[in-house]
Order: structure tokens, then sequence, then C-alpha cells
């Protein structure tokens, strides 16, 4: 494996907010091809580090690079999100008030410069627009104000206009949360499509049977450290990880 | 001991200033008040600082000392008389003198009737005056003076004020008398003046000395008067006085200087703070952006108009405490007011931040005009007791001037009960847990309806205290809101919302700017330099100086 | 209501046409009419300019006054000097100032060629610089305002200065022509008025065309959602920027139709008041509505024409009442009155329940 | 050509005296041939408003007086208020609206120098007339603009003559302090001129200002005892701040315990108005200039202050009644002065009232008689210095002997 096949690479990172620590010395590595999931308790620090992977939080030391070779430490959201780090947010962030495919087609041009997005639309564009409606299941609603779409097809669509951007790398939070037993098949179904050796996708969740249906490996998260890494199965049985979680409940109970 | 053998020397001093008032020394008592009388009723300027000095070595030529007390007191009456246009001449020579509302004859304060004579008040031209308030000071002093002790203060100050004008045979009387060390101190400064002009070396030489015990730029401007015709070569020692002296006040008058800059820009500080803390709850804490803060500033102030008319009307003699009676009033008044504009306006507009800042210019426009139709738009007028006026003259030419030192202890209270209120109050708690949290703390049972309506009436309500505050200081109409909500929106922007401490830092940063730019590069620059300031803060942080790093 | 925006424009265009066709054939026409719904026509762009980036960009401005100043100003150093050239009077602030001549800045500036290039240069410089400061440190909503109104409140304390050359406290006034049209004559307000609906009808097309663009879709989605857009790898610095400086432009543009109109421009265009007043004009006709903003300038700005002759007394207590009513019984502005009457009111339903709006 | 306005005048003037022996009863309802309008533009909101609103009621109050003599020309006079709420593109608005829409025959209006400058285009391209009653910097004659007060030339300089007197103090040395604007800049200009003629020394006199509407004199006020500290002679203040500045200075004064007889201030723009809400106990003596002072002995000055306090008292308006101030003086005068040169002319129409304009004169409030010259537009005033008395009101000091000619140039500027 060279470092090319590194998707995101995570060294030594510390994140903390005033005195509090968020993430303590975290490395963690990510490579293409792979679906990754992250699980861990709330307060975990899950939700930080895709903020530090998406520019959204500073961090205080450590690195970050990603495809190999690109240290994103000073580095804005857009420049982030332009080396192909696409990330879906836990409650549905999209443009209520435009429609579906404005939607589509702003995250389409997002990635180019600002003259390239005053232009028309070109016929290769308005294609790659049409497949990823049907890819997420939205072919239907194109003309539709997004903000009348129902909690799953938003969640979709704000997926879809990620991989309509074409990403390395997809940072799915939560995806499922909210949704019914279809919806989480489909939505399976469709990280399934969308797994490939070019991408790499990093899935949080909490929905511990998503997770085992959808992710290759599983880190687990506990207290700003990595606890456990490895498949699903080896991971459900380790002891550290039980005690971690049941050790919660039956201190809660 | 020194200072008696001076009284001594200065007594024979005086004698030789004496000898221009000759001829009225020849007249009786009754004789000189008559012409007084006529000589001010010319109103010839001349005329009349000439005669006032002759009553004023008229009053003390006499040894007995209770002939003294008369004629000081005869001095006393006429010398207000005259201030007050109780003292009237008619064309034809005829006089009066107004007590109560009896008519007196002047020379013997007896009563009379009036003919139907046209009087008029002599009038008083500026070169006069000084002479005119310096006699009635000095005959004042003497006619009150009741043996061993110090001398009315305010008199005193009158006289530091204009030691040029002072009659030196009063002064050489009252010099005489037992007086205590302070009293007599300031006297012989006062003195001094006089004495610089001497021709003899030792008194000049004692006069510096004296002089420069009280330093200010009076004194600096007298000496270095003098120094100028000193000749080096002949008196070297006065000369060597007469540097020491100028460096020695120059030194105090620096300091002075800086204690007087920072006083005004603390005084001019907790101006800001007053006007900014109630916005710093509403806006900062609160989130609602009120641009008719202001309005409630100036409401603040017309309530305490009213609870001063009031008491003017029910208990007169309440009146100078009208202030402090206000307190409660203005803040229910005013907090109740807030309470209303929550409840009709705010209210509605809490997620549509934007928006309540035009509902609220809206508000404030009406709230101008709702004032300007009932009120009128002139200024209001407000009695200012005594406390509040004047000052005291502390070191060189600093001077703490008691309206503003009332103001910034009422900001230092106000910031005491903000502090408290929002710290160590379940009110205050609650208002953090809103502002921190809104869902969280309306899930666990707080009513944030209540908190809401409570946060914005005090908020509201301190503005109105603001308002008592500043109504001593400013112009209150109508529209004084207006002066006041720029600035509570910069101070509290750039300390920082929701931090209490920030707004105090922020008022006090702008405050010293203000005061410290202003003297270099005028009204104008301050202000364009502190509005410079908040827009370059606001780039590098735009939440203000003091946040709170938390977690988004 | 957008889709009736391009119909208005045209009618805008045409009436502003016909007025100035009209006006050279010698046909009279009302001097005080002309005049009033000129002057409303320079406020209706200015609300229009301020339309472009709070209803379209969620960007509320507190001081775009600077920007109609901008444009009043040099439109006014125009005038002044090309009175002073006909006519030899020097302006009054070269008299109390004891200048023999006027300052430096005014060179060329009685070209009207140079004039319009020197507004544009002059707006975009400004809007630029302190556009870009104030977007990449990413101040928005309520501080964004607060610094706006800074800026303009900072500017009329400058222009208060008798020293800068723009005449202090007076401001400038004492006009004699304007390409070379006297103002003494009738025809000069009608041709003035025709030009500024013209101007608004072009302006009016040219923002409806923005809009329905590309970039408009990038403005509705920072407006929505800015940081939405940035984790899509879009700096939405630059779709801010472009709107701030267009907006200031079409500012400026309407301060320069409005100085002629009126004769005196002096810093109380710079106020606060006045930037407020502009934003209530928006909020009244409806933000994200064009053709609401320029209702609602037209109303507001009519009415004030109208009630502080009539009913002097009154005029700030109507005001007062219809900014608070409105403000917060139709959060859209009079568009959803509209909205109600008309056929397809299914927005209503849902505006006043959307989520916080900047 | 006859055209059709003309027309439409004649045709009204014949209608209206055909139907006047019916309306003669209610001259309200009548038409227009029976009423004419005059126009007023004073605020009655905004930053001016304080002092400014009052002068509406005044010259409602002067037509009053007119109509109840009979009306001008045999027409009642009838006022239209309107209120450019201190803003001065509304004055030009509005008046616009007056002149236009309105038909009014005359202006009375503006206090501040701008607000008449945004009229007076607007007054001459429509042939009209504007009453102007403050005093000002000069430096203009529109034979549009009746200018009811003294330029500076005959008023301001007569004051410091006599502050630099020996009856006045022997004042050598000038703190000029002012709003900064074109009015104090120009008068100081004048006053710096006239001082140079002097030979009095540039170190003997400093001038600073302050932006309008300024209150925290503080600072200022510090720094001008440090002025009067210093050697070379009795100093002055020349005050030319404006409007809701000074009571705000004076508020510091009184704080900072100057007297009259430590620094004298010469106020040139302060009224009795401004006086209003201070105790001025500790201002005796300070002094203003002025064309007229509520002090004044004479007939017609017990006439319009008892006039006015019943005005104030009937008409329920929220004014102090027994105050009177030169500007409502002078607008008051303006009223009367128009509708003289009106029944000179024996019309309304403008040209020819102009012309009626030399040799107009009134038995003003202020003692004067004061006139209208063919040299220019200013009216001939008498000219007043007042000190601060314990009323709130002003003292006469001196008096100019007659009514000096007005110099709207000054020769120092």
């Amino acid at each position: 494996m060279t470092k090319f096949d590194q998707a995101i690479y995570v060294s030594g990172l510390n994140v903390s907010f005033g005195a509090f620590s968020v993430l303590k010395n975290l490395s963690w590595l990510v490579n293409f091809g792979e679906v990754k999931g992250v699980i861990g308790p709330n307060g975990a620090g899950k939700t930080t580090l895709l903020d530090a992977l998406t520019g959204k939080t500073e961090y205080q030391t450590g690195d970050i690079v990603v495809r190999g070779r690109h240290n994103i430490k000073d580095a804005n959201e857009p420049a982030i999100a332009r080396l192909g780090l696409g990330r879906k947010f836990q409650k549905p962030s999209i443009f209520s008030g435009l429609s579906v495919f404005e939607n589509l087609e702003i995250a389409l041009r997002s990635g180019k410069a600002i003259l390239q997005s005053i232009n028309q639309l070109s016929p290769h564009e308005q294609k790659k627009i049409n497949e990823t409606a049907i890819l997420i299941g939205l072919s239907d609603c194109l003309g539709k104000d997004a903000g009348t779409l129902a909690h799953g097809q938003k969640q979709w669509l704000e997926i879809g206009m990620l991989i309509v951007a074409n990403p390395a790398v997809l940072l799915l939070d939560e995806p499922v949360a909210g949704m019914n037993g279809e919806e989480r098949t489909k939505t399976a179904a469709l990280i399934d499509k969308l797994k490939g050796p070019e991408m790499a996708i990093v899935v949080v969740e909490h929905d511990m049977q998503f997770v085992e249906t959808v992710c290759d490996s599983v880190t687990v998260l506990h207290d700003g450290q990595i606890l456990v890494e490895g498949p699903m199965q080896a991971v459900k049985s380790n002891q550290q990880v039980i005690d971690v979680y049941l050790g919660r409940d039956s201190e809660n109970a | 001991m020194t200072k008696i053998i001076l009284g001594i020397f200065w007594l024979t001093f005086a004698a030789t200033g004496v000898a221009a008032s000759d001829h009225s020394q020849k007249m009786s008592w009754i004789e000189f008040k008559n012409h007084f009388i006529t000589e001010i009723c010319s109103s010839k300027p001349k005329r009349m600082k000439a005669v006032l000095q002759e009553l004023g070595s008229f009053t003390v030529a006499n040894q007995d000392s209770k002939i003294i007390k008369k004629r000081t007191q005869w001095a006393t009456d006429l010398i207000s008389g005259i201030q007050t246009k109780n003292f009237r001449c008619s064309k034809g020579g005829k006089t009066y003198l107004k007590r109560g509302d009896k008519f007196l004859n002047p020379a013997l304060m007896v009563e009379i009737k009036l003919g139907d004579e046209k009087y008029k008040a002599p009038f008083l031209h500026l070169p006069v005056r000084p002479t005119l308030e310096t006699i009635l000071a000095t005959s004042k002093l003497i006619n009150s003076f009741e043996g061993p002790g110090s001398l009315d203060l305010d008199q005193l100050a009158l006289l530091e004020k204009k030691p040029d004008f002072i009659n030196t045979d009063q002064m050489a009387y009252l010099l005489t008398s037992q007086l205590s060390d302070s009293s007599r101190e300031r006297l012989v400064f006062v003195r001094a003046f006089k004495m610089l002009k001497s021709e003899n070396v030792d008194e000049v030489s004692e006069a510096l000395r004296n002089l420069s015990n009280i330093p200010s730029r009076k004194t600096l401007t007298a000496i270095v008067k003098v120094r100028k015709n000193i000749d080096p070569v002949k008196n070297p020692e006065l000369m060597k006085i007469a540097d020491d002296a100028i460096a020695e006040i120059n030194l105090s008058i620096q300091i002075g200087k800086a204690m007087s800059i920072v006083y005004s820009g603390l005084s001019y500080s907790s101006i800001l703070f007053l006007a900014s803390i109630g916005l710093a709850i509403v806006f900062g804490l609160m989130g609602v952006i009120n641009l008719a803060q202001g309005e409630l500033i100036m409401i603040g102030a017309y309530v305490t108009f009213v609870i001063q008319e009031c008491l003017a009307a029910i208990f007169p003699s309440m009146l100078p405490l009208y202030l402090l009676i206000s307190i409660p009033f203005v803040f229910l008044v005013t907090g109740g007011m807030g309470a209303l504009i929550e409840y009709s306006v705010i209210r509605h507009l809490y997620t549509r931040p934007l928006m309540t800042l035009l509902a609220t210019w809206g508000v404030s426009i009406f709230l101008i005009n709702m004032i300007r139709v009932s009120f009128g738009t002139q200024n209001l007028e407000f009695y200012v007791p005594d406390y509040l006026v004047g000052g005291l003259s502390v070191f060189g030419d600093f001077l703490i001037t008691w309206n503003r030192l009332a103001t910034i202890i009422f900001a230092i209270v106000i910031l005491i009960f903000t502090l408290l209120l929002v710290k160590k109050t379940r009110f205050g708690m609650n208002v953090r847990a809103v502002t921190e949290n809104r869902a969280m703390a309306g899930a666990i049972g707080v009513n944030t309806r209540k908190v809401d309506l409570l946060s914005f009436a005090v908020g509201s309500g301190l503005a109105g205290l603001a308002g008592l505050a500043l109504s001593t200081i400013y112009n209150v109409n109508p529209t004084m809101g207006t002066n006041f909500i720029v600035d509570a929106f910069m101070v509290v922007v750039l300390g920082g919302v929701g931090s209490i401490w920030g707004t105090v830092f922020a008022a006090l940063l702008v405050g010293m700017i203000n005061v410290a730019v202003e003297p270099l590069y005028g009204a104008v620059a301050a202000k364009v330099l502190v509005m410079v300031l908040i827009i370059a803060v606001i780039q590098v942080r735009p939440e203000g100086i003091f946040t709170m790093k938390v977690r988004k | 209501m957008l889709r009736s925006s391009e119909k208005f424009a045209v009618i805008f265009f045409l009436a502003g046409s016909l007025l100035v066709m009209a006006s050279f054939m010698g046909i009279e026409t009302s001097t005080y009419l002309m005049n009033l719904i000129g002057q409303i026509a320079a406020f209706s762009l200015l609300a229009l300019s301020l339309d472009l980036i709070w209803g379209f960009c969620g960007i509320l401005s507190l001081g775009h006054g600077l920007y109609f100043a901008i444009g009043g100003y040099l439109v006014a150093m125009h005038l002044v000097k090309v009175a002073f050239e006909k006519t030899g009077t020097p302006p009054d602030f070269m008299l109390f100032m004891g200048w023999e001549e006027l300052p430096a800045y005014y060179f060329g500036i009685e070209s009207f060629a140079y004039l319009l290039f020197i507004v544009f240069v002059v707006t975009l410089s400004v809007s630029l610089i302190f556009g870009y400061f104030s977007f990449r440190s990413r101040v928005t909503g309520v501080y964004f305002a607060i610094i706006t109104q800074a800026l303009v409140y900072m500017a009329m304390l400058f222009m208060f200065r008798n020293d800068t050359g723009f005449g202090g406290n007076n401001g400038m006034t004492g006009f004699s022509e304007i390409f070379g049209l006297n103002f003494r004559e009738n025809k000069t307000a009608t041709v003035l008025c025709g030009i500024s609906l013209a101007v608004l009808g072009l302006s009016l097309l040219g923002c409806k065309k923005l809009v329905d663009a590309p970039l408009g879709r990038f403005m509705r989605a920072v407006k929505e959602d800015e940081s939405r857009l940035r984790f899509l790898g879009f700096d939405t610095v630059y779709v801010k920027l472009t709107a701030w400086c267009i907006s200031a432009i079409l500012a400026a543009i309407a301060g320069l139709l409005y100085v002629p109109q009126v004769g005196i421009i002096n810093p109380r265009v710079l106020s606060p008041e006045l930037s407020i007043e502009i934003a209530v004009w928006v909020a009244i006709g409806g933000r994200g509505s064009l053709i609401g903003a320029i209702f609602g300038a037209v109303v507001v700005s009519g009415l004030k024409f109208i009630l502080t002759g009539l009913v002097p007394e009154l005029w700030p207590f109507i005001l007062a009442i219809l900014v608070v009513g409105i403000v917060i019984y139709l959060p859209n502005g009079f568009s959803d009155g509209v909205k109600v009457f008309s056929s397809n009111a299914r927005s209503l339903v849902s505006a006043p329940h959307r989520k916080l709006q900047s | 050509m006859m055209n059709r306005r003309k027309f439409i005048k004649v045709a009204g003037a014949i209608t209206g005296a055909a139907a006047a022996p019916a309306i003669i009863s209610s001259a309200f309802g009548a038409g227009h041939s029976k009423t004419q309008k005059i126009g007023c533009l004073f605020s009655s909101s905004g930053a001016m408003a304080n002092v400014e609103g009052r002068l509406n009621s005044v010259v409602d109050m002067a037509v009053a007086e007119l109509n109840a003599a009979g009306g001008v020309l045999g027409k009642t006079i009838e006022t239209v208020i309107t209120d450019p709420a201190s803003d001065w593109p509304l004055y030009a608005q509005n008046g616009r609206q007056l002149l236009l829409q309105e038909k009014c025959k005359a202006l009375f209006g503006c206090w501040t120098s701008v607000s008449r400058k945004s009229v007076l285009p607007v007054v001459e391209q429509n042939d009209a007339l504007l009453y102007y009653p403050l005093h000002f910097e000069g430096e203009e004659n529109s034979d549009s603009v009746v200018y009811m007060n003294s330029p500076p030339a005959s008023s301001v300089l007569p004051a410091l003559e006599y502050m630099m007197s020996e009856d006045g103090g022997s004042a050598s040395r000038f703190y000029m302090v002012g709003s900064d604007y074109v009015w104090p800049r120009t008068i100081n200009k004048i006053n710096k001129g006239y001082f140079s003629s002097l030979g009095i020394s540039e170190e003997s006199y400093k001038e600073t200002y302050v932006p309008f509407g300024f209150s925290n004199f503080q600072t200022i006020i510090n720094d001008i005892r440090d002025f009067a500290d210093q050697p070379g002679g009795p100093p002055i203040i020349i005050l030319t701040v404006v409007g809701s500045s000074i009571p705000a200075f004076f508020k510091e004064i009184i704080n900072q315990g100057i007297l009259a007889s430590d620094i004298p201030i010469l106020g040139l723009d302060v009224l009795e108005a401004d006086l209003e809400g201070l105790d001025t106990t500790s201002l005796v003596g300070h002094l203003n200039c002025w064309a007229y002072l509520q002090n004044v002995e004479s007939e017609a000055n017990t006439q319009i202050k008892s006039n006015w306090a019943s005005f104030v008292k009937s008409n329920g308006l929220p004014y102090k009644p027994d105050v009177m101030i030169d500007p409502m003086v002078s607008a008051y005068d303006g009223v009367h002065m128009w509708a003289k040169a009106v029944e000179k002319a024996g019309t309304f129409e403008v040209p020819a009232v102009k012309e009626a304009f030399d040799g107009i004169t009134f038995n003003c409030p202020s003692g004067y008689e004061i006139s209208l010259g063919s040299e220019n537009n200013y009216v001939a005033r008498g000219v007043f210095i007042g000190s601060v008395n314990e009323n709130q009101a002003f003292d006469i000091l001196w008096q100019s002997d007659d009514t000096p000619k007005p110099v709207p140039f000054s020769p120092y500027a």
C-alpha cells in the first residue's frame, strides 16, 4: 500500500475547547475503497473528529493529510471541500428554498471558480445531475422545492449534493437518523453503490445494525481516543467495547 | 509663628495701600453710605469699582469689632441687594432696598413708602462683577467670623479665584484675627498675588514661596510674569526662588492634568456604561436588537422630571432628594414600559432578530413623538441639588466635579447591582440558562416566556436609570435618546455580546480614547477613531473582545 | 410577484422614455409632480439595491446610505464645479474656508463621462475593500448590520468636517445646470424624472436577470445556508462580494439620480436613520421580491411626502404603527399581503415558520 | 395670446367677486378667491424642533392679527404649516409643495443656513418669496429672500467692540468654540479678520469646533480654563455652538464653577429658549447679542408678549407662554412686513411685491422702526447686547442708537 491509497491520515490530533480536551493525540487512517464506521458513546468526539477533518474546528496539534499529500492544517472549509472531502451533516442541511435540481446544480458548480459558475450548464453537466438524481431516487422530484421533501429524501438529497461533485471522501454524519426501515435499506444500498476504489466513505452512526451492514471496518472512539479498530464482528466481541457501552448503561440504569 | 509676624508685617504694608481712598476716610459712616449709594446708582463701571473698594476699606477702618460687624453687615446686605436687583434707584436719586415684601431706605435700613417714581436696578457691567463678588465675600467672611477657628470655605474659594480684586484693608484685618492654620494659609496665598507686585524683594520672595504652596496655572502665570521683571544680576536669589517655584508648579500642573484626563475619561466612560448596560442585557443576553433603548433612557429622564414636579408640588422639602426618590419609580415605570414593548412587539420576533431591529425602530419613533406631543420639544428644567453643583479643586487645576463623581458612583452601583442580579439570583441563573440553550432551559422547567419578559423589563429599567443619572448632565428633550443609541451599540458590540465585564471594559476603552484624542485632534476625530477601532475589532473578533469560546 | 417584475421594468422604462421625449417636444408637465416621481424613483432604486443583498443574499446592510452618498456627493461635485465654471460664483464652502480654488480631487469632474467613471471606481473600491474584509472575517447578521452602521456613521462624522472640501454640514447646493439643462427650466425636472424612471426600469430588469441566473441561485443558497455551501467547496466570500458590489453600485446610481433633483446634498444622507429607513422600505415592501422593494419605497416615501404636508403631527405615528404592524404580522411585507388575496397563497403558510432569517 | 392660466384666474376673480356677498359671513368655506395662502417651513420634529417649532405658531398668531384687522387686500390669509422634520432636503421638497401645490405666495421658514440654502433654489425658480427670521453668516443676497435679521457685520462686531472696551471688561484674549459648520466658521473668520485689523496677535485667540449635537464639553471647558489662566489679559469665550450644544455647554460651565466674572461668554446664538432648562443664577452676567431681547421696554413688545401668552393658552400649545425670542419676533415682523408690501403693491403677485419693498417699515417689538432699503433684502434692525439674569432671560446691557445699515458682505470675511 502506498501513501496514495490513504484517503485520510490523521496523526497526533489534539482538539480542546479551553481546558476541556475532546480529542487526545488521535491517530487514524482511512484508505480508498474502504467504508469506515465510527462509533462510540455520546461525547466520544465523533462529530468533533469530522469537524476537524472539514475545517470547522481548529485543532491545536497534530496533522491531517488528505489523499496522501494535502496537509489541511491552515485550510478553510471550501479549500478542504475542494480536495474532495464531502460532508453530510447530522441535521439535513440543504437549501430548502431552492428546487431539488437547483440544489444539485449548486453542488455541481460549487467546486469551480466563480467565473465558471456564471455560465449556463453544459449538456454534460445536465446529464450528471440527472444521473445523480436517479441514483438517489429523486428523479421524479427535480422541480420540487427541497423544503417540501420528506425527511429521508432530504438526507438522500444531501448525499446527492455531495456525490454530484465527484468527492474522494464522503463523510456521513448519522445518515439514517430518523429513517424508517425501508429508507435505511435504501440508504445502505446507496452507500454500497457508491463504494469503489476511488472512494473512501466514513459513516458515523449510532445504529449498529446499519454500521454492520455497510462498513468494512469500524473505529470505536471513547473519550477522545481510539478504543479499538477492526471489523464489526471483532469489535462487537471486544471486552473493552462492551465495558464502555454496557458499563455506561449499567451506571445509568 | 512666622505667620503672625507676617500678618503684622502685612498690616504695615497694607497701610500704604489705603492712601488711595483717603478722601472717603474723612467722611462719616453715614455720609459714606449715601456717597456709596449715589455712586452705585450711576451704573458707571469705573465709579462702581472705586466705591466698592472704598466700602471695603471703610468697613474695617474702625478698631471697634462691634462697629466692624455692623458695617460688614450693611455691606453684605447692600451688595447682595445689588446682585439680586433688590436694590434699585430712581432717576430722581431715590433708592430702596427690598427685603421680603418691605421696602427699606438703604442707608438707614428703615421702612419707607414708595412714590410713583420708576425704579431701576443699577446695571452691573462685567468689569464690576469681580470686585463686587470679592468685596461681598470678604465682608461676609469678616461678618461671620466668630473668633478662633476656620473661615467659610465657599467664600475663601471665591477669593482664591479672584485675588487681584481683594481689598487690602479687609485682608489685613482678617489676618489679624485668630485663624486656623489652613484658613490662614489660604488667605496668605490669596494675598500673595498682590504682594508679588510689591517693590520689596523680601515680600516678593515670601509671596513666591506662598504661591508655590498651592500650585495652579494661575499662580504659574503670575510668577512667570514677575520673573520677567527680576534682574538676575541684582537678585540672583530671588531669581532662583522664582525658578524653583516655576519648576515645582509645572510638575504639579502636569500631574493635575493627567489626573484630570483620567477623571474625564472615567466620567465619560461611566456615562457610556450607564447608557449601554441595559442594552448589554437585552442585546447581549437575549439577542434582541432594541433600537428603542435610547428612548427608554429618555423616558427615564422624563419620569424623573415628573417625580421632581410632584415632589415640588406636594413635599417641597423633599425636593433636594428627588433623584434618590425617583430611582424605584423610574426603574418600575421604564421596566413596565419595556415589559409592554416585549409583550406587544418583541415576543413575536424572537426568531427574526433582524426584524426586531426594524420593529424597535418603529417603537422608538412612536415613543419620541408620544413624548413630543405630551411634553413639547423644549428642554426640561431639572432642579440641581446643591450637593451636585460645583466641585473640589484637588491638585493643580484638577477639579473633581460633584455631578460627574455622582455619575461614576452611580455607574459602579448599577454595575454591582447588575452583576449580583445576573450571577447570584435565580432570575439571573434562568437568564443565563436561556441564553446558553433555550430549548434545554425550557425542558428543565424554566419558564422561558417569563424570563424573556423579565429580562427585557430589567434591561429597560436599567436604561431608565441611565436616563435618571444623565438628566442632570445632558439636555433632556424627546430626541435625547438618539444621541446614545449608536454609542451604546458600539460599546456592547465592542465589549462582546453577553459579557457584562466586556461592556465595562469597552466603555472604559471608548471613554478613555475619546478623552485622550479629543484635545489633540478634536471631538470628531475621536469618534471616528472609535468607529474605526470597532470595525477593526469586529473583523478580528466578530463577536467582540470578551466572548466565551464555546463549541459551536 | 416575481413574474411581474419584467412587466414593471418595461413600464418604468417606457414611461421614463416617454417623459424625456415629451419634455423635448415642449409638452408641459407639473414640475412638482415630476420632481416627486423622480425622487421616488431614485429611492426605489435604492430600495432595490438593498433588496438585492438583503432579500436575496440575506445580508442586511444598515449603511447603504454610504453608497447612496458616494453617488450623491460625486454628482454634487460635478454640479458644483459646472456651476462655478459657468457662473463664476464659488461654492459656499470655498468662501468660508477662504479657498481660492477647488481642491485637487475636483480635477476633471466637470466631465459627465468622467463623473460616471469615478462613481463606478469609488463605489467599487469602497464596497470591495469593506466587503472583502468583512466577508472574509465571516461577519454576519446583526454584527454585519452594526458595522455597516458604524461605517456610515463614521462617514457622516467625517463629512461634517468643513475642511474636507465637501461643504461640511451645509453640504453642497447652488447647482446651475446638468448636461446643459438649466435647473430653473421646468423641462429639467421632467427630463430628470424620465431618466430616473428609465434607469429604474433597466435596473429592475437587470436585477431580475441576475437573480434568475446561476449567481442568483448562489445568492439564495447563501441566504438559506451559507455553511452548507462552504462545505460543498464553495468560497461564499465571492458570491457575497459580487452581490454586495452590484448592490453598492445601484445605490450609488440612485444617489446620482437623487441629488440633481433635490438640489442639495449634505451629510444627512449618511445619517444612520436614513439607512435604517431604507431597510424599512424593503421590509414593508417585502424582502426577496424585487418589485416589492420598489413598492415599499414608493408607499413609504410617497406617504411621507404627502402626509408631512397634510398632517405633519400624525405622520411619525402612522409610520411607527405601519412599521411595527407590518414587521409583526406580515413577515414578508406587502408581498405577503398580496399573496393572501392572490390565488397561489401556498408560501404564506410556511413563511412565518421559516427558520432564523438573517 | 391670452393663456389658459390667466383666463382661469380672471374667471375665478369674477366669480369670486360675484359670490362675495353671499359668503362674507363664512370666510372659511370660501373659494380660492377669498383667501390667500402663505406657507410655513419650520421643523416641529427632529433635532431643531426645540427652538424652531414654535415659529409655526408665531406665524399663525401674526396671521390671526392680520385677519382680525380685515385681512390683506380684503382677503383672509391662511397659513399652511408643514413639518420638514429637521431634514434639509425635505425643506426643498415641502417648499416646492407649498409653492406649486398650495399656491402659497410667500414662505416663512428655515432656521439653519443649510435649510435656507436647500429651499433657496426652489424659491428662486418659482419666483416666490422666503422670509428668513434668523441671523446668519451673511455673504448672501438673493432677491427672493427677505433676511429679517442682521448680518454679522452689524451685530457680532458691535458686541465684540463692546467687550473689548473698558466698560465691557477690556477683553483681549478670545476662545472661540463653535459647532462645526458654516455659520460658526464664517463668524470666526470675520472675528479673526477683525482681530488682525486691530493688531491682536494670533496667540491671543484660539478656535475649536465640535460636531453638531455634541454635548460632552468637559474636556473643552478644561481647555478653556487652561487658556484663561495663561497670561495676556482678560479672556472671553465667543460661543457659536448651536442647538442642543448650547445648554450642554452652559451646564458644564455651571458645573465647573465658572462665573461671568471669571470668564465671560459671548453666546452668539444663545436665546432665552436655550436657558429654559437651566438654573441661571450661576450664569448671570454672560452675554449674547441679538436684534431683539425679551426685556425690551416698548409698547409693541408688551403687546406681542401678551398676545403670545394668550395665543399659547387658548390653543393649548406646549410652549412657555412667557418666553419670546428674537427669531419669533423676526418671523412675526416678517408676516407684517409682507402684508405691508402686499398692501403697497396692491397685489399678491411676487414681482410687484418685491418692487414695493423699498421703504417698507414696521414698528418692531424691539422698539426700533425696522425697514427695508433699496440696496439689499436685509431688514435694518437695532442691535442689543444682553446679559443673562436670574430669570432665564437677558437684561439689556447695551443697545445701538439706531438701526445700523445692514452690510451682508463683511469686509473681514
